[in-house]
């Protein structure tokens, strides 16, 4: 497939897709939707299939200079090419997910999702400075209306507060990149990613896109956009934000602040190590009490995406690995589980938890699927968030025992929360006349929970499929991050009891100074 | 240098304007108010010609000695070229959109579209005098054209109240600009930017010091920057739409050329004089005009702070003082141009069920659904003038900062950035009512018809299709002749 | 010796006059001290030796412009009783600001350069002419040099004319315009009918 | 002869006056259009100076085109001031504030 | 043959999981208890084998699981002689306890759900205690204790059914906690999870030191540690013990399996696993041995006034395994896995034994109301015999022969005794002390329960049962009212129980016979031949030495503690039936602190449950709402809406305000330059 432009056709079957969503009736543009997001599926699948694991470490490149001051220049690595399959297998679920409970101008929804699909691929994509930036900023606009038009009752604080403050981060990040463009003199990713900035530079630098990323994350305490934007946004949008659009975030740090500025980034370890940590005990404990479905798992999400963000600052491979693996995953459960979440509240329209109680007993479908999701959130191993939890924990734990064992808490935290939440809507009596008359899943819902479920399964249990494409360019990463890396706590000193009572009052000292 | 005759020809574009704008006026005088459409015709060819005098002017980054009139008083460079080309479009947009809103009144003029034309030709002398003298009358032609326009409905007393404010404030604010030219006179003992230029390239003396604030000043009230500011939202709600419509776009375009020519030609030697308080005011602008808007409930005033907040980052580019910055500020002149002129439009084309005219940004709610294309060119406007990409707004936006940052001043990038983000709340604002609130049934579901509505619809088509992404498609080409226009206006000859 | 005499005459009543202007309560008397404003002022001129220019002033203002004023002033029908005093709220506010400016103007522009201003150098491209008068060289250069821009000069004043018939020109609907032509062409029997109406009739034109 | 410093203090005080007169005044519109008047004035007493004491002729050009355009800004004001008075029946300026926020 | 084994229960569970309801009860559980026969039989030819030292351990890998980095881990079974024997005791615990259930479970519309996870559950123990790494011992331990809350919360519609299930989830993970940190602990120091590298070189490693939570402590200390904790949770532990009583609210078959068999063991599995690793840290050893003992007094202690047979059963499973854990800390491998080994047999056999009655007495659990049912339900009350003969250790020292329990217990006991170290001997004393205990809780089991009068009149569950309306089939326990029904007078309210169907029956008779028999049979092997264990735990020869020669006394003690416990049973409540109450009446705090579980979960419910609900509100409220949202997003939000009033109040209209505006910038700007300094 040699200059095959399959990354910009992937671009362009959503926007087709979109146009011609705005002109056409209802059930038309359900259709055109559906088959964009499938015939990008399809693509994605076949991208996948052409990935030379092992090879060259920017693939399927394309390059046009149309644009002045920056250029028209795709191409992916491992990483990207796992973020866009997890793009284009969420995008057929959430068209599924809005076939029906959409119903109002459903064109120009589904317009705005398929836009939305070629942003998220164009941020994952790109391979020029400025153009990811377009992207990532564009994503903001179908978003906003997708929360303000089709959202719930709160739509316009939720929509005004995702926008803006997801805005507010950003553009600084821009001022940064203009920065490194004059100091770099190009606009190229793999180049910048290959370039030393100054020492002191970084510093700035780094902080400039941390207030980016860390918003989009959403990091502890810039994170309460998402509870919001979550419960006020349509079942598809919560799954497109938590699925996709958090992760930009982890790829932004694992794309950008990682390897352009590794010295910074190991000075500010700290920072979020700080506000990860205070984010996984916070954001559980707030889950815990939470009344409303949608926003427990919005706080679920802060709480796991903390974990990927202590362990990308962990500095080695485990960490890298294991939180690019629980951003998938986070994809695959959170989404899955914001799909759950739709699938009863389409027929109660009410996401109070205790309006629920004994869906066991009328849904037992519905039950056994939204258990795997929830085991899933929880970390059960032979669930993708085992693993990715797992290899994150460990990576942190090799920097810091302190952030690993509070990172670690969350997963105690965690099962009480969405065990919490399982008890109160699939346990129990059923309470409610009409939560008890509602009917198990239909077909068009296993269609869209069925893939969510061998996926995450999948990754589970062969997370070797996951993990290969990535193991080069991670490796890559690590070797540039390795002269940065601060030294972890461990120290482990040489089994001679003599000596190491010697060096105590040293070892005491570094420590000391560690910390 | 050239001799007169070279000269003459030099201000072809001027010679139209002036032929023209003669010849329509016995027209009118002869023919009265019946013959103001065909009028309105002849002077929007007017225009076309004009244009394509500029042009190849700019095509070919003309500039230097030989194209320089009127022993230095006037030079058709690229730069001007530039400028004069965004005029030409502004003008002609006013032009186009006028009909239908005066023959709603019943006030269609005949002298409308003949005053547009002297406004353009004081424009065009605007941005092209290289003379405190050229500037002045070209201010001024402009100026008293535009004083005119603005209380042209003068059965409407909002429209006569607007008049008079403008005018009040700009013959303050021309007050201002004389007093300076005149101190500048004074200390560097001439009245071309050349002259001043050199006079001042060594140490700058306490009365040029005080002409340059005084000159500044005054410009800073004709882009309505903040604190110059305080005409725009009042004139441009009581104004006709159409002249509105103008205002926002061709004597900003004009203005801010002009200041350019002034801070970068006539001051360039003295950056420093100037720098920081440029830095002031275009900070003050982008948060002024920001927090202005959000209580408006007139689309005319928000569009009225939304200019304010655009000059701010305009003049962003200007505090870099660098030929890029000069550049930047071209390229996004022309893309807030475009903006203006869609924003208008779709203004012009709300009607209610009697066809007049709708203003209440209140009353656009749930124009997506009464008017569907309608409201998606108003969210494409108000994205674009929030700088969110992928509309072409953000590029205006981009190249400013850009350039900022090259030219170090970092920290003015970063807080205008962040300040960008208290202009996009209220452009939100607008989406917000016109996409997520239930239909408030003010806005007439039917289009209008006939030739003017088809007008606006191309009008509208064209200006939402340049700031639309396909916008970007076009950088090259626009980065290209703003390096060439700005190439000109720093030429050293 | 008189000539600093008539500077400083000229140059205090002319800011008297100045005064007066603005703090006059009746506009008509503000027109006519501006008026004498406007002759102070053309005196300095004539001091400096600009006499082309001070008797434009004399004439385009006292006679154009500062009648314009008072004929406006005395047509608009204005309730002068009403209008007399008030100054804005923030009064002293502004005087404050007003005095700062032309300290710093003072200081800036005279005291700083210690008495003595270090004007520019003229490039000599305007000088007045050898042996030819003020208003000849004057003349020369606005044909000249300046021929471009006295055009565009005129092109204002149309502008402004323009304006001002735009704006104020009424089209009476309640008076019939004059027709020369039919004036012309009428006949005085077209003009005259005779009638015999009877007692207690009216006539019906 | 008197030094042009002297000049240019004239100047400054009338254009300090003719700024005062307009937001001083809140009752006559005309009042502000003749101290728009008086800066104009400063401004051609300072260019007519600056022009004899640089002997350069370029300063009372300059004071021309002043006068001139001071005459046709006066007649499209008072043409204004014209038919707001029509309008509203009143030229105070404290009247003037219709649009505001 | 392995990979039968282990994947013939997942197969099944799937397969009846996914069947549900469609494919009927009866295919369900054919399909599940056939393929734990399945395994059960192709398990003993592994463990025969490695008894005859036929087989030899070996790896057979499956699938690549994870490599990241230097971290790699993969799906693989590993077979030796510890995990011969858990296998053996898996499978056949299981497959009885699914043919049981076909009884027990009889009315139960959710049966191939039940089914299901009972088979799920056999899958996850056998991957548990197959691995070759520790990650999927992880994975096991895990997929446990998922098993084990669908089970617990199979009732799901009663509420304490569920908070049970959740509560059994949670502290496992506190457990897990630990398990976790240790797992990444030792990827830290050793560079691998593979078991067998990781026991190779431990010793390398022995007094190495490393940086913990900002201590400079002993490496192998703080890793075992971590890694105990785990098997603390998953073993109900003093202090992560609260779960298991709770538990019970299980159905009584998972009880036995779950509970008390094996899911429960798989803590001092792990130890004994990783016996080598805990060889380098006496720390760590003394650490399990005083949890191990503490853990065996406490829950004996609660289990003598506890009146539900399940939650006496369950304390005793909960001391049993105190038992094992302290055998482990003194370097007893052999016997706690001996003990583990013996102990599954006769507590699946009282627990299910317990279900047999509770089944006849129609769902009523508490023994208060039961009573003389010797005789009409026979075959239950001697298999119940013979599990508490075995739990109590019944046997003749001298001719060392008899009950399960009393070769494994007292093998215990001995290796405490001769261990020498301080902590072997509080272990010890604490152990005769519950060996007292527990003789006592037993017999007051099996007096309450098949001696006496019958005392049914006042259940509940049999007032339903004879009165009407049926229930559906629900365990409810304390909650009950006095009824005073003028009924027969005998106390049966006329109520006739049954005893059990014989596929209930059948495994009773089974494990009856691995309770008499097992200790006799297999103690010299699992005790005495390191030949028996090839390496596959640490075996501590001068122990097994010292063991068979400690003092006299020592080795009547635990039989004589027995007979005391027996003694003061018998007096309570065959002799005497007041005695009870009137000790209660003496020492009414002590009873009462016992009955109340020495306030543990009050205790946690104050110090841990209410503050995290507190605190998640507080955080919530107070912190994202109250400051994040209010002084940032909201607070920017009504700065900007301040400024914009304040912008919108300078536009007065005002000609003059704005003239004066535009003369206050350029005085300032005037000013600025000035102060900047003057030009020249």
């Amino acid at each position: 497939m040699d200059g095959f432009p399959i990354l910009s056709l992937m671009l362009l079957v959503p926007l087709v897709g979109a146009a011609i969503c705005f002109f056409v009736p209802a059930q038309t543009a359900r259709m055109v939707a559906l088959v964009a997001t499938l015939v990008n599926l399809l693509l994605g699948v076949m991208l996948w299939a052409e990935f030379d694991i092992g090879g060259a470490q920017w693939q399927f490149v394309e390059r046009a200079e149309i644009f002045a001051g920056f250029s028209y220049a795709l191409g992916i690595d491992g990483i990207a090419l796992m973020l866009i399959m997890l793009s284009v297998f969420l995008m057929p679920i959430c068209i599924g997910a809005s076939w029906l409970s959409i119903t109002k101008r459903v064109g120009e929804y589904m317009a705005a999702f398929l836009m939305m699909e070629t942003l998220m691929i164009g941020v994952f994509t790109a391979q020029d400075l400025f153009l990811f930036y377009i992207f990532f900023e564009a994503g903001l606009i179908p978003m906003y209306l997708i929360i303000g038009i089709w959202g719930g009752d709160n739509r316009i604080y939720a929509s005004y507060k995702f926008f803006l403050y997801t805005l507010i981060g950003s553009v600084l990040m821009l001022i940064a990149m203009f920065w490194m463009v004059r100091e770099a003199g190009t606009t190229d990713i793999p180049t910048l990613m290959a370039t030393d900035f100054p020492a002191g530079a970084q510093n700035w630098l780094w902080l400039a896109f941390f207030a980016s990323f860390a918003v989009k994350m959403p990091m502890w305490p810039v994170h309460t956009w998402l509870p919001d934007a979550h419960v006020q946004a349509p079942t598809a949008g919560s799954v497109i934000l938590a699925g996709v659009l958090l992760k930009m975030g982890g790829y932004g740090f694992i794309r950008f602040s990682l390897p352009m500025f590794p010295e910074a980034s190991a000075n500010f370890a700290w920072l979020v190590f700080a506000l990860s940590m205070i984010a996984v005990v916070v954001t559980s404990l707030i889950a815990l009490v939470q009344h409303d479905m949608k926003k427990l798992i919005a706080y679920s999400s802060v709480a796991h995406m903390a974990i990927v963000c202590m362990a990308l600052f962990s500095f080695n491979v485990q960490g890298l690995e294991g939180s690019m693996i629980v951003m998938l995953s986070h994809g695959l459960v959170s989404g899955a589980l914001f799909l759950a979440v739709g699938v009863i509240y389409d027929r109660l329209h009410t996401r109070e938890i205790s309006r629920y109680g004994g869906l066991s007993i009328n849904m037992p479908k519905y039950s056994l699927f939204f258990l795997l999701f929830t085991m899933a959130s929880i970390g059960l191993p032979g669930t993708s968030g085992f693993v990715g939890e797992f290899l994150s924990l460990a990576g942190v734990y090799q920097i810091s025992s302190w952030v690993a064992l509070i990172g670690t808490t969350g997963i105690i935290l965690g099962a009480a929360y969405m065990l919490y939440l399982y008890r109160r809507v699939a346990f129990g009596e059923q309470k409610n006349a009409d939560a008890a008359a509602m009917p198990d899943l239909d077909e068009r819902e296993w269609a869209m929970m069925l893939p969510l479920a061998a996926a995450v399964l999948w990754m589970g249990v062969y997370p070797e499929s996951f993990l290969a494409p990535m193991r080069a360019d991670i490796e890559w990463l690590d070797q540039r991050l390795e002269a940065a890396a601060p030294a972890g706590d461990a120290q482990l000193s040489a089994p001679d009891p003599e000596a190491a009572a010697e060096h105590h009052g040293e070892e005491a000292a570094a420590e000391g100074g560690s910390h | 240098m050239n001799d007169f005759s070279q000269s003459l020809q030099l201000i072809a574009a001027e010679e139209i304007l002036t032929v023209v704008g003669l010849v329509l006026l016995v027209v009118a005088a002869w023919a009265g108010d019946k013959a103001s459409r065909a009028i309105s015709i002849a002077a929007v060819a007017a225009l076309a010609a004009c244009a394509f005098i500029a042009a190849p002017t700019l095509c070919q980054g003309l500039v230097g000695p030989e194209r320089v009139a009127f022993f230095g008083q006037y030079s058709a460079d690229a730069f001007s070229a530039f400028a004069k080309l965004l005029i030409y479009a502004a003008g002609g947009a006013a032009l186009i959109v006028a009909p239908s809103f005066f023959g709603r009144v019943a006030a269609i003029r005949a002298e409308y579209p003949i005053l547009i034309l002297f406004a353009v030709l004081g424009m065009n002398m605007m941005v092209s005098a290289t003379d405190f003298l050229s500037l002045y009358i070209g201010l001024e032609l402009n100026s008293l054209a535009a004083y005119v326009l603005a209380a042209f409905l003068r059965t409407d007393e909002r429209s006569a109240e607007a008049g008079l404010k403008y005018f009040v404030l700009g013959a303050l604010a021309s007050g201002i600009i004389l007093f300076g030219m005149s101190l500048t006179y004074g200390f560097a003992g001439t009245t071309s930017f050349a002259g001043v230029n050199a006079a001042l390239s060594g140490d700058l003396s306490t009365g040029a010091l005080f002409g340059l604030i005084f000159v500044l000043a005054g410009l800073a009230f004709k882009i309505s920057a903040v604190p110059f500011h305080m005409w725009t939202p009042d004139v441009y709600e009581g104004a006709p739409t159409p002249v509105t419509t103008f205002f926002a776009t061709a004597p900003k375009v004009a203005a801010l050329a002009l200041t350019m020519r002034v801070a970068l030609g006539a001051f360039g030697s003295q950056v420093d004089a100037w720098q920081q308080i440029v830095i002031f005011v275009s900070l003050a602008s982008i948060i002024v005009g920001a927090l202005g808007a959000i209580g408006q409930s007139n689309i005319k005033r928000l569009l009225a702070y939304s200019s304010i907040n655009n000059i701010g980052f305009l003049l962003i580019g200007l505090a870099a003082a660098t030929p890029e910055g000069a550049a930047a500020m071209l390229v996004y002149l022309a893309i807030y141009v475009a903006m203006s002129v869609a924003g208008f439009v779709v203004v012009l084309m709300l009607r209610d069920a009697e066809g007049n005219p709708v203003e209440a940004i209140a009353d656009m709610a749930g124009l997506s659904r009464t008017r569907p294309a309608l409201a998606w060119a108003l969210a494409a406007v108000m994205f674009s003038l929030a700088g969110i990409p992928p509309l072409f707004g953000f590029w205006g936006k981009f190249v400013v900062f850009q350039a900022a940052v090259n030219a170090d001043l970092i920290a003015l990038a970063a807080i205008g950035i962040a300040a960008s983000v208290i202009g996009a709340f209220y452009y939100l604002k607008v989406v917000k009512i016109a996409f997520f609130d239930e239909p408030a049934g003010v806005v007439s579901e039917s289009g209008e018809s006939g030739v003017d509505a088809a007008a606006h619809k191309v009008l509208l088509l064209v200006s939402c299709l340049f700031i639309s992404p396909l916008g970007y498609l076009l950088t090259p080409w626009l980065g290209d002749l703003a390096q060439k226009a700005a190439a000109a206006l720093l030429f050293v000859g | 010796m008189i000539h600093t005499i008539a500077f400083y005459l000229f140059a205090v009543l002319l800011i008297a006059s100045a005064m007066l202007v603005i703090m006059s309560r009746n506009p008509v008397h503000s027109v006519l001290w501006l008026i004498l404003a406007f002759f102070n002022a053309a005196g300095l001129m004539v001091l400096v030796g600009a006499e082309f220019i001070a008797m434009l002033l004399v004439i385009v203002y006292v006679g154009a412009v500062a009648v314009l004023f008072l004929f406006v002033v005395m047509m608009l029908d204005i309730d002068f009783a009403e209008l007399r005093a008030g100054f804005m709220k923030n009064a002293p506010l502004g005087v404050l600001i007003a005095v700062v400016l032309f300290v710093e103007l003072f200081v800036g522009l005279v005291i700083h350069g210690a008495g003595e201003l270090q004007l520019g150098a003229a490039d000599g491209t305007a000088a007045t002419i050898e042996g030819r008068s003020n208003i000849e060289s004057i003349g020369a250069l606005l044909y000249g040099e300046y021929l471009f821009l006295f055009e565009a000069a005129g092109l204002i004043l149309l502008v402004a004319m323009i304006g001002a018939i735009v704006l104020t020109h009424r089209e009476r609907t309640d008076t019939r315009g004059q027709k020369v032509a039919r004036q012309v062409a009428r006949r005085p029997e077209e003009a005259t009918v005779n009638v015999k109406p009877e007692i207690g009739k009216g006539v019906s034109l | 002869m008197i030094g042009i410093e002297h000049y240019v203090v004239v100047s400054s005080i009338l254009f300090v006056l003719g700024v005062l007169g307009i937001f001083l005044n809140r009752k006559n519109v005309i009042v502000i259009l003749m101290a728009i008047e008086l800066i104009l004035l400063a401004v051609n007493i300072n260019l007519v100076a600056f022009s004899a004491f640089l002997g350069d002729l370029t300063g009372q050009i300059f004071a021309m085109f002043v006068l001139t355009v001071a005459a046709g800004e006066a007649a499209i004001g008072l043409a204004i001031l014209v038919i707001y008075f029509r309008g509203r029946g009143t030229i105070a300026v404290d009247d003037i504030h219709r649009m505001r926020g | 043959m392995i990979k039968i084994i282990v994947f013939a229960p997942l197969l099944a569970s799937i397969i009846a999981g996914l069947g549900n309801r469609a494919m009927g009860n009866f295919a369900a559980k054919v399909v599940t208890t056939g393929a734990l026969f399945l395994s059960c039989a192709l398990s003993w030819p592994i463990f025969l084998g490695f008894m005859t030292g036929a087989e030899s351990a070996y790896v057979e890998p499956v699938l690549k699981w994870v490599q990241s980095g230097t971290m790699t881990f993969d799906w693989a079974l590993r077979v030796d002689t510890l995990t011969a024997v858990m296998l053996v005791v898996i499978t056949s615990v299981s497959a009885l306890v699914h043919l049981y259930s076909w009884g027990y479970m009889d009315e139960d519309p959710d049966q191939p759900r039940f089914f299901a996870y009972l088979s799920l559950f056999t899958f996850a123990m056998l991957m548990l205690v197959t691995a070759d790494n520790l990650v999927q011992m992880f994975f096991g331990w895990e997929g446990v204790g998922l098993a084990s809350y669908l089970l617990i919360g199979f009732w799901f519609r009663k509420p304490s059914a569920s908070a049970a299930a959740i509560k059994a989830f949670v502290v496992n993970r506190v457990g897990d906690l630990g398990f976790m940190m240790g797992i990444f602990g030792v990827f830290l120091v050793f560079g691998t999870t593979s078991i067998p590298e990781i026991l190779d070189r431990a010793p390398e490693m022995a007094g190495s030191s490393i940086g913990f939570l900002g201590y400079r402590v002993d490496t192998m200390t703080v890793l075992c540690i971590l890694l105990f904790i785990g098997a603390m949770g998953k073993s109900a532990q003093l202090g992560l013990h609260t779960w298991l009583p709770d538990a019970m609210e299980g159905p009584t078959p998972v009880s036995a399996l779950i509970h008390a068999a094996t899911m429960v063991t798989a803590g001092v599995f792990m130890v004994c696993r990783l016996s080598p690793l805990f060889e380098t840290s006496q720390m760590a050893l003394t650490f399990v041995t005083f949890i191990g003992a503490a853990t065996c007094f406490f829950a004996a202690t609660i289990g003598t006034t506890q009146t539900d047979i399940k939650r006496v059963i369950a304390y005793s499973t909960c001391s049993q395994l105190g038992y094992m854990f302290f055998a482990a800390g003194v370097g007893a491998y052999g016997a706690a896995m001996f003990h583990l080994f013996t102990h599954a047999f006769f507590k699946a056999l009282l627990f299910l034994g317990a279900g047999s009655v509770i089944h006849a007495m129609h769902h009523e659990q508490d023994m208060r109301y039961y009573g003389g049912l010797r005789k009409h339900i026979p075959i239950t009350f001697w298999a119940m015999m013979a599990g508490t003969l075995a739990i109590t250790g019944v046997g003749i020292w001298f001719l060392h022969i008899g009950f399960a329990g009393f070769y494994s217990k007292d093998a215990i006991l001995e290796s405490a005794f001769a261990s020498g170290t301080e902590m072997g001997q509080f272990a010890f004393f604490m152990g005769i002390v519950a060996a007292l205990l527990t003789s006592f809780y037993s017999w007051r089991l099996m007096f309450l329960t098949f001696w006496g009068k019958p005392r049914w009149e006042q259940s509940e569950h049999i007032q339903h049962a004879v009165y009407g309306h049926h229930e559906e089939p629900s365990e409810e326990s304390d909650d009950h009212h006095e009824h005073a029904h003028a009924s027969h007078g005998d106390g049966t309210a006329g109520y006739h129980p049954h005893e059990s169907p014989w596929v209930m029956l059948t495994p009773l008779v089974v494990l009856s016979l691995g309770a008499v028999l097992a200790g006799a049979i297999w103690s010299h092997s699992f005790l005495d031949s390191a030949e028996f264990w090839n390496g596959s735990i640490f075996y501590n020869e001068h122990l097994i030495h010292a063991m068979h020669n400690v003092p006299t006394w020592v080795k009547i003690a635990p039989g004589a503690a027995m007979l005391i416990g027996l003694a003061i049973a018998w007096n309570n409540y065959i002799r005497d039936p007041g005695a009870a109450g009137r000790f209660v009446g003496m020492f009414g705090g002590v009873y009462t602190f016992l009955k109340n579980k020495w306030y543990f979960d009050e205790v946690y419910h104050t110090i841990f449950v209410k503050p995290a609900f507190w605190l998640g509100r507080k955080f919530w409220k107070w912190g994202d709402e109250g400051t994040i949202d209010r002084f940032g997003p909201n607070g920017a939000a009504w700065v900007v809406a301040q400024g914009s009033r304040y912008a919108q109040k300078v536009q007065t209209g005002y000609l003059y305000s704005y003239a004066l505006v535009m003369l206050l910038g350029l005085v300032a700007a005037i000013s600025w330059v000035m102060a900047n300094g003057l030009g020249h």
